[in-house]
């Protein structure tokens, strides 16, 4: 079974094309079983696969599989070939294991909708691109992944492709992530004609090699880690993944939380030879994360939209992946994919229970109360916000932790603090949100002017809630601190066959301070929430009050979006449309259509020797004639 | 005539076959009449005159081609040429049934141009023929004869051939479409 | 296969078998409107699948000319010499496929004289197919030439409103630059006939005359403005556009699929190999315009309020990467230009059909009077976005595969130029994204046109071969470039021995790239 | 033998008469009779030099002329009859259509 590993991708990828084809033939009930039912194998094949790999211990190279001779041209090559490893796996596992949960949810969450098999088509896409993307084993077909979940994720925010709101987030999405992608490109073409090889082991191993110069290195680093920003929604292309929640929740549940958005981390962590080796690039990783993650949260924490405030935590927490890797600690940055793989999709997906409940509605301003109504879903959503809260034995608080911990161990304090810091607005923006919506007095207001009848989603939708968050309570215990033993960091241990280890280590008693600091960043930002939102509800208010400028900045998301607008878009908007005018219909075609009539004039002019009579044509003819016979006779 | 005298023996003085000359005695005839005519034609205003002073001129010039070994273009200069082409002509100056002669040709600077521009026409022309005849320019030989002739015409020329007699009848297509409508419709 | 075909002059059969179908059509009656569109189609399919038997027959290890034919001609070296290679075969290829799609495509749209249509549009392929399998330099400039003539036509006879305007200008840039190149051809046969005692006009025997520096660059001048317009490079790219907005579908998707690849073809085939020191010397000059032309041509599109001046305007952005690619001298960019070539044939000529179904439906093609057609016309939506993402070179369909080959190479020649031609794959996604937002999404305009109906079988049979071929094309590149490879590889031999500055292709100022050396091809 | 120089001389002769009756006359007819002299004066200097060069193609160019010459003065004879039709003159310095 392990042996076709490489079905992992295709079966996906194989039922979407079914469903694009013969999507609208088909039953909705046949639909969702081979939907789900693709994904679910593939899910057993990388859980075998994983099996295996745990099994034959380290020093197994895990598995390979080149299916096509792809490109080949010169020097330059690119197969399709998928490799199976420690790294791939845990990856696979979560693209798969998540992904499957999140189709079945998706069942009863677009139960009603029109295009079932369109939306269903897309995210088997999207889930086989995903799939090439981890499982490749050379760099030019990661970007066929990477693109194609690109593509993917502008299908499905456009999904509703009537309201124009969503369209436009579409290609905003898309337009932004290219921006990355160019950069990620000329990263690629400098590895392919300096290493002279696509295949991830071969990068890695260049700049001990001695293949790359350090600022070569560097370079090319910075330059993949562009398009990480752009894919993984970082400082400063994050701008697209806000507008992205206008896509239906599963798909931001699936593709702008657990693991499309993650893929830049994966990147980075698959090319950690070649990110390891520049002490540059790896500090530009760990301070756009860690800004990202600080910058991402403030503005969480004024948000009105449920899903918003997911999508900037979303931001947020990719920013604390990205620290982990920058410092050096990519095993951590893994784990917290993982654990925020269970814990965000978790999120996501009860708020889209919460939205589901509401008809539709997305403001917090207009929900409150919610507790009891939705008795499945509150308590999920609990256990999900105490995971991303870094509340202590939940996953978020060890993967977080592993991260800090890393980051203070490799005396990057700056940064550690920024996290601290982070976490406690972590803590605080999510406690709002669990105050503002399932707390209090209930502010639903109807078109009508009655309470709309709120009711808990089907069964269908619960039980992947319920999975989740069992994962996301307890996944956590994969990666124990260190001063639990040898073998407490399990994940850290398998994943070290592939990554660069983490180097520093730390007495036994900074490392306990670490972890009570951060219990404490947790438990101080719920602490806020609770006087904030529900002990003292005028308060946010008045403090918005007494800051106005800063809370209009936040409101104003730090205006970011309106400053790409004036600086980037605008003006060669603009500028094209002034060129085009003046230039191109001006100029280049002014030159033509001149010297047309320059020549029609010229015309004119010589239209005296045109006396219409024979015999001067003719005379002209003879002189022609003579000082022809004249030349041939010279 | 004099203009012929003038030009055959300023060429027989320049060059040093004026040995090969002597039997040019009765050729003087035929080409005295032949430039003779055409002049005639330049000066006459009559353009029945005109077509017969071609046909004289046309006859002398076959006369000349049968000399020049040339027997078969002969014949079809005095029939064709002489013969059948400038019967045409008399028949379109009949058509036309001009009562007045032409008028008279006024000297203009036009006329002045073309005269000068025929002389150095001439001129260019006789440097031309003269240079042609230089010694080792030309090969003589004996030409195969009107049989050679009528195997070349339907071997290496059989194209040329074929299509002429295509051009003949799109001639004659031609000329009826142009000409035979009645005027007005 | 080939020893079956061996007997026949299966060149000459794809290159003339259209234009025998155009003469048999004038023995239609007029009002057989569709037993001409039949006859039409049935030649320029059979042409088609004749054309893929000389892709079977076509073996490709030598790199050299294969099924050549060859007879004098006319005197003077000019002898009717035809074949393909590797460089050529696709191409043809190429241009047999479009033919039929673009007849197909019009069955309705022209309704006028469809007699002369489709006599032209046969005509019209011969002369294509003969540019391409020309391997003297007289016939292919007869084929050149004679293919002026069914364009200015086809535009100037079913164009749009403003047709004699853009029919006009389209004869004057385009003669402009082939009078030039005549003058240079025969400047070319005299210098042979002088360097080596007989005349000729086999292009593999001008290739090794000898000229003079000057000589060489003016031909080379010559024969680039000549295709420099073809093209077309910025900034002789205005009359592109108006072309293709007057021209009717099936003659923008033609001239963008084929006619445009002229241009490129003729660099590759005659300007580069006949005059490489001089092609050397002008290759960063052109190499900028080039680049130019990708952002500008990028930038233009942004703004274009019509839908067939965008994709005219995308076609100047992505034949500057091509051309950008042909003057980078190396293998890799050499293969991935025609590569692209073939890959803009596709899309782009797709994206015109596309524009032209919608066209045909209601009659504007300005974005604005567009809105949400993905509503009523999801099949529609879904071909239409895979032709766009072809040409904006997503993974896993043909564009990709090209587009990085260029980049490759191109980034082996000089990387600052490479870096600014990376920016066509934001610009590329934007004005095609935009266009699709503005034309497919949002709200549908007018919720009561019911003119907006979803495809039919006929223009089923029109996209979905190109839409298969995309994907084929961009998961098997290997069954193309492998025909390529000698013929490629035989080429950039040839102008790196004839030319050693072409390996150090840098700009000014620049030092020689360390990466050049890798761009050596491996055979 | 017959020097060809001399009918060489002719032949140049002829021409230049021709020429100068062309431009000397005003009516097409007459005109087109010119065009006849310098055709045959041409035919002239082709026998010529097959005389002298010996080959027999010389001729066969001759006779060529004299076919397409006279397919020439049928069509050339049939636009100028149509033109008196029309203009009920063919006197050169009054068609004045070739101005554009």
């Amino acid at each position: 079974m392990v042996r076709y590993f490489w079905l992992i991708p295709l079966l996906p990828g194989a039922s979407a094309l079914l469903l694009l084809l013969l999507g609208p033939r088909l039953s909705r009930r046949w639909i969702s079983w081979q939907a789900c039912l693709t994904v679910f194998l593939s899910f057993a094949l990388s859980l075998a696969g994983f099996v295996h790999l745990v099994r034959a211990g380290h020093g197994s190279s895990g598995l390979a599989k080149t299916l096509l001779p792809w490109i080949a041209s010169g020097s330059f090559s690119a197969a399709i070939s998928f490799a199976f490893d420690e790294l791939a796996a845990v990856m696979a596992l979560v693209v798969t294991g998540v992904g499957l949960l999140i189709h079945v949810y998706s069942v009863g969450y677009m139960a009603a909708d029109r295009a079932y098999s369109r939306y269903f088509a897309y995210l088997n896409l999207f889930t086989f691109f995903m799939l090439v993307l981890v499982l490749a084993s050379d760099i030019v077909l990661m970007f066929v992944g990477w693109e194609g979940v690109g593509l993917c994720s502008y299908l499905l925010i456009g999904f509703w492709f009537e309201r124009p709101a969503a369209s436009k987030a579409g290609m905003k999405a898309f337009i932004v992530n290219r921006i990355g992608d160019a950069a990620f490109i000329v990263g690629v073409l400098f590895l392919l004609v300096n290493v002279g090889s696509s295949s991830f082991a071969a990068i890695n191993a260049a700049p001990a090699a001695g293949v790359l110069g350090p600022g070569l290195v560097t370079l090319v680093a910075i330059l993949l880690f562009v398009g990480a920003t752009g894919k993984s929604a970082q400082i400063p292309l994050y701008v697209w993944l806000p507008d992205a929640m206008e896509g239906p929740t599963p798909v931001s549940a699936l593709i702008h939380a657990a693991t499309m958005v993650t893929a830049g981390v994966y990147m980075v962590c698959r090319l950690s030879g070649l990110f390891a080796a520049s002490q540059a690039a790896s500090s530009v990783v760990a301070w756009v994360g860690g800004l990202t993650a600080v910058f991402a949260a403030t503005i969480a924490l004024v948000q009105h939209d449920i899903k918003r405030v997911l999508a900037y935590s979303t931001i947020s927490q990719i920013g604390y992946m990205f620290l982990g890797c920058g410092v050096g600690a990519y095993a951590a940055g893994m784990f917290h994919l993982v654990t925020h793989a269970f814990f965000k999709s978790l999120l996501f997906l009860a708020a889209g229970s919460v939205i589901h409940a509401l008809g539709g509605e997305q403001d917090m301003r207009r929900m409150g109360g919610l507790k009891k109504a939705l008795p499945t879903t509150f308590p999920v959503f609990l256990v999900g916000a105490l995971a991303i809260a870094g509340v202590p034995f939940l996953s978020g608080f060890f993967s977080k932790d592993a991260i800090l911990t890393s980051a203070f161990a490799g005396g990057h304090y700056v940064l550690y603090a920024l996290g601290l810091s982070g976490a406690v607005l972590t803590a605080l923006y999510m406690f709002r949100l669990i105050y503002m919506t399932f707390y209090g007095q209930t502010r639903a207001t109807h078109p009508a002017g009655t309470a709309p009848h709120v009711h808990e989603s089907p069964p269908v939708m619960t039980v992947p809630l319920v999975v989740l968050a069992v994962f996301s309570a307890l996944a956590g215990f994969a990666g124990l601190p260190v001063l639990l033993g040898e073998k407490a960091n399990w994940i850290g241990g398998f994943l070290e066959a592939v990554l660069e280890p983490a180097a520093h280590h730390l007495a036994l008693s900074t490392e306990v301070g670490l972890i009570l600091a951060a219990t404490a960043a947790a438990l101080a930002g719920i602490a806020m929430a609770f006087v904030f939102y529900r002990k003292r509800p005028d308060l946010p208010e008045r403090t918005a009050r007494s800051f106005p400028g800063i809370y209009r900045l936040l409101v104003g998301k730090y205006y970011v979006d309106e400053a790409y607008d004036a600086v980037v878009v605008r003006p060669l908007v603009r500028g094209a449309e002034t060129v085009y005018a003046r230039f191109d219909l001006g100029v280049i075609d002014g030159a033509l259509d001149g010297s047309a009539a320059a020549a029609a004039s010229a015309g004119k002019g010589l239209n005296v020797l045109q006396s219409g009579l024979v015999r001067d044509y003719a005379l002209a003819f003879l002189l022609g004639a003579i000082l022809f016979l004249g030349v041939l006779l010279l | 005539m004099r203009d012929s005298d003038f030009g055959l023996t300023l060429a027989a003085g320049k060059t040093k076959y004026r040995g090969k000359f002597h039997g040019l005695g009765y050729l003087r005839y035929p080409v005295a009449l032949c430039i003779g005519s055409v002049l005639a034609m330049i000066l006459s205003r009559n353009q029945a005159h005109n077509a017969l002073f071609l046909v004289l001129a046309f006859s002398c010039l076959g006369g000349l081609f049968g000399l020049l070994d040339a027997p078969f273009a002969a014949a079809a200069q005095v029939l064709v040429y002489a013969g059948a082409i400038m019967v045409l002509f008399l028949f379109a100056i009949m058509m036309f049934n001009l009562r007045e002669p032409a008028p008279r040709e006024r000297r203009t600077l036009r006329t002045f141009l073309a005269a000068i521009l025929g002389l150095v026409l001439f001129a260019e022309l006789a440097i031309a023929a003269v240079r042609a005849i230089a010694p080792g320019s030309v090969s003589p030989g004996e030409p195969d004869g009107l049989a050679g002739l009528g195997r070349l015409l339907f071997t290496d020329y059989l194209y040329a051939f074929e299509i002429t007699s295509l051009l003949i009848l799109a001639a004659l297509v031609g000329a009826l479409a142009l000409a035979g409508k009645k005027e007005g419709g | 296969m080939s020893a079956m075909l061996s007997g026949l002059p299966l060149v000459s059969i794809v290159t003339f078998l259209p234009l025998a179908g155009a003469v048999l059509l004038v023995f239609f009656r007029r009002g057989s409107a569709r037993a001409v569109r039949a006859t039409a189609l049935g030649v320029s399919l059979l042409t088609f699948v004749l054309s893929l038997l000389l892709f079977f027959a076509y073996d490709g290890a030598s790199g050299l000319p294969e099924l050549v034919e060859r007879s004098s001609w006319l005197r003077g070296g000019i002898d009717y010499h035809v074949g393909v290679d590797g460089i050529s075969l696709f191409l043809v290829l190429l241009a047999a496929l479009m033919t039929p799609l673009a007849l197909l495509s019009s069955w309705r749209a022209v309704d006028d004289r469809i007699k002369e249509f489709s006599f032209f549009m046969l005509l019209l392929e011969t002369g294509m197919i003969g540019v391409f399998v020309s391997l003297n330099l007289f016939l292919f400039y007869v084929f050149w030439e004679a293919m002026l003539i069914p364009m200015y036509f086809l535009i100037g006879i079913w164009g749009g409103r403003r047709r004699i305007y853009a029919t006009t200008k389209f004869v004057l840039f385009t003669m402009f630059g082939s009078l030039l190149m005549l003058v240079a051809i025969f400047v070319l046969q005299a210098a042979y006939s002088r360097a080596m005692g007989s005349p000729s006009l086999t292009i593999a025997d001008l290739a090794a005359v000898p000229l003079s520096p000057a000589l060489q660059s003016w031909l080379f001048l010559a024969f680039g403005l000549a295709f420099a317009i073809k093209i077309p490079l910025f900034p002789l790219h205005t009359w592109l556009p108006d072309a293709h907005v007057e021209a009717p579908t099936a003659g923008s998707v033609l001239l963008a699929a084929v006619l445009l690849k002229m241009g490129a073809y003729g660099f590759l085939r005659l300007g580069l190999p006949l005059f490489p020191a001089a092609a050397a010397s002008f290759a960063p000059a052109l190499s900028i315009l080039a680049v130019v032309g990708i952002i500008y041509g990028g930038l233009m599109a942004l703004v274009q309020k019509d839908m067939k001046s965008l994709v005219a305007y995308s076609s100047v952005s992505h034949m500057g990467l091509i051309m950008l690619a042909v003057f980078s001298l190396n293998f890799e960019a050499t293969e991935g230009a025609i590569y692209q070539m073939l890959n803009h044939g596709l899309s782009t000529g797709a994206l015109f059909l596309c524009v032209g179904i919608l066209y045909e439906r209601t009659h504007t093609r300005l974005i604005a009077d567009y809105g949400g057609a993905a509503a009523r016309m999801p099949v529609f939506a879904g071909l239409f976005l895979v032709a766009m993402l072809s040409s904006a070179g997503l993974p896993g369909l043909n564009g990709f595969v090209g587009e990085f080959l260029c980049f490759f190479g191109i980034f082996a020649a000089n990387k600052t130029l490479a870096v600014l031609s990376v920016s066509t794959v934001v610009l590329s996604a934007a004005y095609l994204l935009w266009l699709y937002r503005r034309v497919m999404h949002g709200p549908l305009k007018d919720p009561a046109d019911r003119r907006l109906r979803d495809l039919d079988g006929r223009e089923l049979a029109c996209l979905v071969p190109l839409v298969v071929l995309m994907l084929f094309m961009g998961l098997f590149p290997g069954t193309f470039l492998r025909k390529m490879d000698s013929s490629v590889a035989r080429y950039v031999e040839s102008l790196r021995s004839k030319a050693p500055v072409v390996t150090a292709l840098e700009l000014p100022g620049r030092p020689g790239a360390e990466a050049t050396a890798l761009a050596e091809p491996e055979r | 033998m017959i020097p060809p120089a001399a009918f060489l001389l002719l032949s140049a002769v002829l021409f230049s008469l021709g020429v100068l009756a062309f431009f000397v006359k005003k009516d097409l007819l007459t005109q087109f009779m010119a065009v006849e002299v310098m055709l045959n004066a041409s035919n002239l200097a082709f026998l010529a030099m097959a005389k002298a060069s010996g080959q027999a193609a010389g001729q066969v160019i001759v006779l060529f002329v004299i076919t397409v010459a006279a397919a020439e003065a049928v069509i050339g004879l049939a636009i100028i009859v149509l033109i008196f039709r029309q203009r009920r003159t063919i006197r050169t310095d009054e068609l004045k259509d070739l101005r554009g």
